[in-house]
């Protein structure tokens, strides 16, 4: 299907000099993927990015659990602005989508209601003393990749195609619904649907699934995963996304948001286990990246470099459909060759369930 | 000079013969009642623009004395040829045309039994309701002021049980407008139209859906009543699906007010029967066709105006008569 | 084949999916009364209904679904009616609606 | 003398398969009976019930006295057939004794004794009474015939549409007689003898055919009449004509009052096929008549029914009124059968069905008299709203049931075959009555009359309906109304006058008031409104064409206004009359004086 509606909604990025914001969850379950995105932009891309050791997380998940305050958080992303003020940087990109949803939402506010922007600055000084210039360009990690998206493609060592037919990948692309469906304008292609992603997928040799729930929301939805009552029904959204990309047999996924990439990832995990339901080919389930470990593999990267053992779904299936070379026995030698453990087998990675066991025992 | 003889003397039947006059046609009005002017008198304020019935009437009145039409009331219609019309006192008058604008009856709401009219205090008609805005005293029984009323929509229209299957389309606004009207005379009570489907086909009734609900306050339950009954107090307690929670509702209010229907007159069957006339399924008289001749009967010289052929409302019923009067002018000038 | 309890299940979806549902029966109730097509949901059968006053019974409701392909419980619900008469006496459209709940009751009894 | 010869073969053959299979019948169906009704048949039989019996056999087996007065045409036509043979086999037999005294004969013996009867001199008296009970009976074949052609002419608007066994037998039946008549002539034409009948055909053929023809044709008509006969008794247990030898049992059971319920039993059997499907009770069925519906009637619902070939839609398109019941000259119990049908067709107990019957008591008031205004009556207030006035007029302190909403009494349900659920709404009101403590019971609702009285056990509680309730306050002096000049005419609801046999209190109360002109049709053969609760079959549109049809024969009668006694059938005829429609308590309560 061809989407011109992104054409509308364009935005600036900025050419160079990031200011960068991690993602708590990011560190945790892809720590591979953030180091990528400085590595590819720093020495692939040449272009000048701080990795800030000071600044912190923007507090969203508290706030869209209620229980981080508005003003709280207002603070401290002020501060994260004044961290940048005083680097000397004016380019915010945040790593994580629920972040730079926070950003957009703020400066909105700010916009809208700006005896809060006061309020926020006097507090912020209170605090810690500091001052903060809000940001010329605020974007997303992943709308950075997008910008360079052709450079990447002219560098690429590897295509998304199938390297046996000569077939392009069939991706299906997933985007974190704080991304633009609070602020349309604030993504490249606006709310429905965004090209960011899919920009990266056609420039780089694949193809983007259109299934019917393509929109839809991936589940996680904060309280309704943390709150184990509601587990249930986070899962059940995963669950309605995979049913419906299922029959057009996608190669893989890839999410440009944190909690999304985990929980396609790991959903897939708990829908195999609990239901014996796969996805992917001969009953594998479908490996879902992210767009850093995207452009890493195209861009020549080793797997097990880009963290993607980490991985809840096997990659191998993919590595090997697009004829990138790796060694099995690496998989689980993390840094200077430490054996890191090895998961225990799992439904959605082809073997048959051989515990029983439960969780709350 | 030609002749034309008009059968009812309403809206419809005014207008049609203002414009034979125009066309410089005698047009002779027959009325059964004791005064023309037809379903208008008695009726209060015209929807969407609130504009006074007796305004419009007054106005067609007038024009009538003014072109010193003829208008014969007392006089009701036994049957009728293209040619001559027969009294039911069997006076019989020649013509060269006539143009049947005889309109339609009103839903007698006692059929409805359940529904308690003529049976119970407090449970009226949207006629009763137009009276009593004429009289300017809106009350329930006992004179007291309503707290809360209901408006009961398609009470005689869509109804196989009482064998009238068509809608009669102006009931809906009619809610909306005396929903309106009651609201701005008792602004304390709480007013709920229960209705099938919400009808809004003429320019300006959507609007004023709107108003009604917007701006009065006016609550809409998406719901037929299908049994109303006294409470120990006087009041009418009424039982309905609101099928949009899908749960049973049951409600006590001060005025229940039943948007009564259009109906096919009575002898329409006879005089259709005297001069070979089709009518529809519904009883109404069919035109010619739906387009080119709506204004036109299956006989020659026969003519349509108004409500005779179908529920319209006063707007379409003037312009229709208008187009009547054209055709039958035309057909005596061939 | 569930072999892990992680403590919760995967919540079933509440849409009507048109799609999944097998219409047959569905259809085969609406050649056998086709002018039970004709409803315009104006409730009057469920207002009146000896049943519907006294449990949560709504046969209007249970219809409808039934129409959409949505079996599951239909012939439980519609054991609730009492075949009084009351809905056939007050529907606007004529439907035969004690013939529809036997019908229903009938196509769907052995599911 | 020896009474065999060839052709007689097929007959006994026939005879004898018919009565192996007639008692094997009776026999298999006897036994079968419920404990009950054995013992009820034991208890019957020395009481002078089978006396009784026997008498109703011979008047309506062979003189069909029931068939007589619906129609007499068709009840000659079956007399003659029915008695007509009768006398012919029994005055056979005495003539046989008459020519060789008392010893025994084989049976064909009887049956063909014309033939074996060459060489014995003649006796002319019997020859005469033979020829003219041929005759009588030819009358009869020919009147079948003429049915067959034409219905009209025997006075009805439709005949029985029959099923491949019926027209074997029908028709080996019809060439019995003209059979018998060319055998018995040509053996008269060879042998001479024979009566104003065989004798003269017999001199006929004798002038005209010669000696070898005839004898080849004499007996080739036996072998013929032989043949017909055989094939006839064959066919009968397996066709319509099993009636001849069921009704007699149905009458002695039915003497010693065994009866159909709602659950199908043996007895239903002896009904099934006592059933000559004469058709007379397609004729008054409105169903036919107006919607010319003409495959549900009792006498298809019965085939369908003894074959085994019976589908629900047949079952439940009837209306119950009951109108067949009255005309059906072997008084089958029809509505009873077609319920144990439905019953059989549909009923399936389920314990957890209505749990939701408790703790529902939205009653109000207290007195002795309780009053079920009853589902239908709840649609039309004006009957509840009159009936309130009378009781006050009377000063009755009233119970009022369902006032509020209420159970149903459970009725419709049975009728349409879920007997066993039925029953926990007569349980669950049945208990209601009892916890407030009322002696009398009144009811609007015929439909819930019916019921209570039948089904209901009520002991001490006195069930009433509204027309016998007001007639007695009347009668006591407690209610007065004022004599207008308003002509009434009365429609009898089904459940209440052919149901209940209540005809004459409403028309008590209706001439308290005015007038009362009766309809075309009227009192047990009064029309059904088409609403009955009993059809979930025919459709809106065709439940309004029976309305009207109704209405139009009550207009008839020129009264201004149409009273009836039942709410279903004032909402009904309602619908298609153009003159006002009133419940009885209605009218009453707008006469009351005070």
């Amino acid at each position: 299907m061809k989407r011109n509606s992104w054409k509308e909604y364009q935005k600036q990025i900025a050419d160079d000099r990031y200011y960068y914001a991690r993602s708590c969850i990011r560190q945790n379950f892809f720590p591979g993927s953030e180091k990528a995105f400085i590595d590819i932009l720093q020495n692939d891309l040449g272009r000048d990015l701080l990795d800030d050791p000071k600044h912190s997380s923007c507090t969203g998940i508290g706030y869209h659990s209620d229980i981080v305050p508005l003003e709280t958080i207002m603070t401290v992303v002020a501060r994260q602005f004044a961290l940048m003020t005083e680097a000397g940087y004016e380019n915010f990109v945040a790593s994580c989508i629920t972040s730079f949803g926070v950003y957009s939402e703020i400066l909105a506010t700010w916009e809208e209601f700006p005896e809060t922007e006061e309020r926020t600055r006097e507090n912020l000084l209170k605090a810690t003393g500091r001052e903060f210039r809000k940001p010329a360009s605020l974007a997303h990690t992943s709308d950075v990749m997008f910008h360079f998206r052709e450079e990447i493609a002219r560098k690429a060592k590897h295509k998304l195609v199938n390297a046996l037919t000569g077939e392009p990948l069939h991706v299906v692309e997933h985007i974190g619904c704080h991304y633009a469906k609070i602020f349309p304008k604030s993504g490249i292609g606006g709310s429905e649907f965004p090209y960011v992603l899919a920009g990266m997928i056609e420039s780089w040799g694949g193809q983007c699934v259109d299934y019917p729930e393509r929109r839809h929301c991936c589940g996680f939805g904060f309280r309704n995963y943390l709150v184990q009552a509601n587990r249930g029904y986070s899962i059940a959204n995963s669950h309605k996304k995979l049913e419906s990309m299922a029959p057009y047999k996608p190669d893989f996924i890839v999410a440009n948001c944190p909690g999304c990439a985990m929980f396609l990832d790991k959903w897939q995990y708990a829908i195999a286990e609990m239901e014996g339901t796969t996805y992917g080919e001969n009953g594998h389930g479908i490996p879902v990246l992210t767009y850093e470990e995207m452009a890493g593999l195209v861009l020549g990267y080793d797997p097990w470099v880009l963290g993607m053992q980490m991985h809840q779904v096997d990659v191998e299936p993919l590595l090997d459909k697009m004829g990138i070379d790796y060694d099995p026995a690496a998989k689980y030698l993390g840094r200077n060759g430490k054996y890191i453990g090895k998961p225990a087998s799992a439904v959605v990675n082809g073997c048959p369930p051989d515990t029983l066991y439960d969780m709350r025992e | 000079m030609k002749k034309v003889i008009i059968i009812g003397g309403g809206a419809a039947g005014m207008q049609t013969a203002l414009r034979l006059a125009e066309r410089g046609i005698e047009a002779l009005i027959l009325e059964k009642e004791a005064e023309a002017g037809g379903k208008l008198r008695g009726w209060h304020a015209l929807f969407p623009t609130f504009t006074p019935a007796e305004e419009v009437l007054t106005e067609l009145r007038r024009r009538i004395e003014e072109k010193k039409i003829e208008i014969r009331t007392r006089s009701e219609v036994r049957s009728l040829t293209p040619k001559s019309v027969t009294l039911a006192d069997g006076q019989r008058l020649d013509c060269d045309a006539v143009v049947l604008a005889s309109g339609f009856t009103l839903f007698d709401a006692a059929i409805k039994e359940e529904y308690g009219y003529g049976l119970y205090d407090n449970v009226f008609t949207s006629a009763d309701i137009e009276r009593m805005l004429n009289e300017g005293r809106v009350a329930r029984a006992d004179g007291s002021a309503p707290r809360r009323i209901a408006l009961l929509h398609c009470v005689g229209s869509r109804d196989e049980k009482v064998c009238q299957q068509h809608c009669s389309r102006v009931c809906c606004i009619t809610g909306v407008k005396q929903a309106m009207e009651l609201k701005q005379r008792f602004p304390e009570a709480d007013i709920f139209n229960f209705y099938m489907d919400i009808r809004m086909f003429g320019p300006g009734y959507e609007e004023m859906y709107r108003e009604a609900q917007q701006k009065c306050n006016v609550h809409f339950v998406r719901g037929r009543i299908s049994e109303a009954a006294p409470t120990l107090d006087g009041r009418i307690q009424i039982k309905a699906e609101d099928t949009l929670t899908g749960r049973p509702l049951r409600m006590s209010v001060d005025m229940l007010i039943l948007l009564v229907g259009m109906r096919a007159n009575d002898d329409s069957a006879a005089l259709a029967e005297s001069a070979g006339l089709q009518r529809s399924p519904s009883g109404f008289m069919a035109p010619r066709d739906h387009f080119l001749h709506n204004v036109e009967s299956n006989v020659e010289g026969i003519f349509y105006a108004g409500t005779v052929t179908a529920p319209k409302n006063i707007g379409e019923t003037l312009n229709e008569a208008i187009a009547a009067a054209d055709a039958a002018a035309d057909y005596l000038n061939e | 084949m569930a072999s892990i309890n992680f403590g919760y299940t995967i919540s079933k979806p509440r849409a009507i999916d048109v799609d999944r549902n097998n219409l047959r029966r569905s259809d085969e109730i609406l050649h056998e009364m086709p002018e039970l097509q004709t409803c315009i949901g104006c409730g009057s059968c469920t207002a009146v209904c000896t049943a519907g006053n006294l449990t949560e019974f709504n046969f209007r409701r249970v219809h409808t679904l039934v129409r959409r392909g949505e079996y599951q419980g239909a012939y439980e619900e519609m054991n609730k009616c009492m075949l009084c008469g009351k809905c056939r006496l007050v529907c606007p459209r004529g439907i035969n609606t004690r013939g529809v709940v036997m019908l229903i009751k009938h196509k769907l009894g052995d599911l | 003398m020896k009474f065999y010869a060839p052709f007689c073969l097929p007959f006994i053959i026939g005879a004898t398969t018919m009565f192996a299979i007639v008692l094997g019948k009776w026999l298999v169906w006897l036994l079968r009976l419920p404990r009950a009704d054995k013992m009820l048949i034991l208890r019957g039989l020395p009481s002078r019930a089978t006396f009784g019996a026997i008498g109703e056999v011979f008047c309506e087996s062979l003189l069909h006295r029931r068939i007589f007065r619906v129609n007499p045409v068709l009840g000659y036509m079956h007399m003659s057939l029915a008695f007509g043979w009768f006398l012919l086999i029994s005055v056979g037999w005495i003539e046989t004794v008459a020519h060789l005294g008392f010893r025994y004969v084989p049976l064909q013996g009887h049956v063909f004794f014309k033939y074996f009867a060459t060489s014995l001199e003649h006796k002319p008296f019997f020859d005469f009474a033979m020829d003219l009970l041929l005759l009588f009976v030819l009358s009869g074949v020919a009147l079948a015939w003429g049915k067959r052609l034409r219905s009209k002419a025997l006075g009805m608007r439709r005949t029985t549409k029959h099923v491949l066994g019926d027209r074997i037998a029908l028709s080996a039946l019809w060439f019995i007689f003209p059979a018998r008549l060319l055998a018995e002539s040509a053996t008269c034409a060879l042998y001479g003898g024979g009566g104003f009948l065989t004798g003269t055909l017999g001199e006929w053929m004798h002038d005209r055919i010669g000696m070898l023809a005839l004898m080849n044709l004499e007996s080739a008509a036996w072998w013929f009449y032989s043949s017909c006969l055989g094939l006839f008794f064959v066919a009968l247990p397996f066709s319509r004509y099993m009636h001849i030898f069921t009704e007699i049992p149905l009458i002695f059971l039915r003497r010693y009052r065994l009866r159909s319920g709602e659950k199908a039993t043996s007895y239903d059997r002896f009904q099934l096929e006592a059933c000559s499907r004469c058709g007379i009770c397609i004729d008054p069925c409105q169903l036919q008549s107006v919607l010319g519906v003409d495959n549900v009637q009792s006498v298809y619902f019965l085939r369908d029914r003894r074959y085994k070939m019976l589908r629900p839609e047949i079952a439940d398109n009837c209306l119950m009124c009951g109108r067949c019941a009255t005309k059906c000259p072997v008084g089958i119990d029809l509505n009873t059968l077609r319920l144990n049908s439905r019953d059989r067709l549909r009923n399936l107990p389920d314990k957890r069905r209505y749990a939701y019957l408790k703790e529902t008591d939205r009653s109000q008031g207290s007195g002795k008299v309780g009053y079920f205004a009853g589902c239908m009556t709840l649609l039309t207030p004006r009957i509840l709203q009159a009936m309130e006035q009378v009781f006050t007029a009377a000063g009755e302190q009233v119970w009022w049931a369902d006032r509020d909403g209420g159970v149903c009494c459970g009725r419709p349900l049975k009728l349409s075959g879920e007997t066993d659920a039925a029953r926990k709404m007569m349980r669950y009101n049945t208990e209601l009555f009892r916890k407030h403590g009322i002696t009398t019971l009144v009811t609007s609702c015929p439909i819930c009359l019916k019921v209570f009285r039948e089904d209901y056990a009520l002991e001490g509680i006195e069930v009433l309906h509204h027309s016998e309730y007001i007639l007695r306050l009347l009668r006591t002096g407690r209610l007065r109304l004022s004599h207008g000049d308003t002509r009434y005419t009365y429609h009898d609801p089904c459940e209440l006058g052919r149901g209940s046999g209540i005809y004459d209190q409403p028309r008590a109360v209706i001439e308290a008031m005015g007038q009362l002109l009766e309809p075309a049709e009227t009192r047990e053969n009064a029309l059904c409104c088409g609403s009955s609760v009993a059809n979930t079959a025919i459709s809106d549109g065709q439940q309004a064409a029976i309305a009207r049809s109704v209405a139009a024969e009550l207009e008839a009668t020129g009264a201004e206004t149409i009273v009836t006694a039942c709410p279903l059938c004032k909402k009904a005829i309602a619908r298609g009359a153009t003159k006002e429609v009133h419940d009885l308590a209605e009218i009453v309560a707008a006469h009351i004086r005070r």
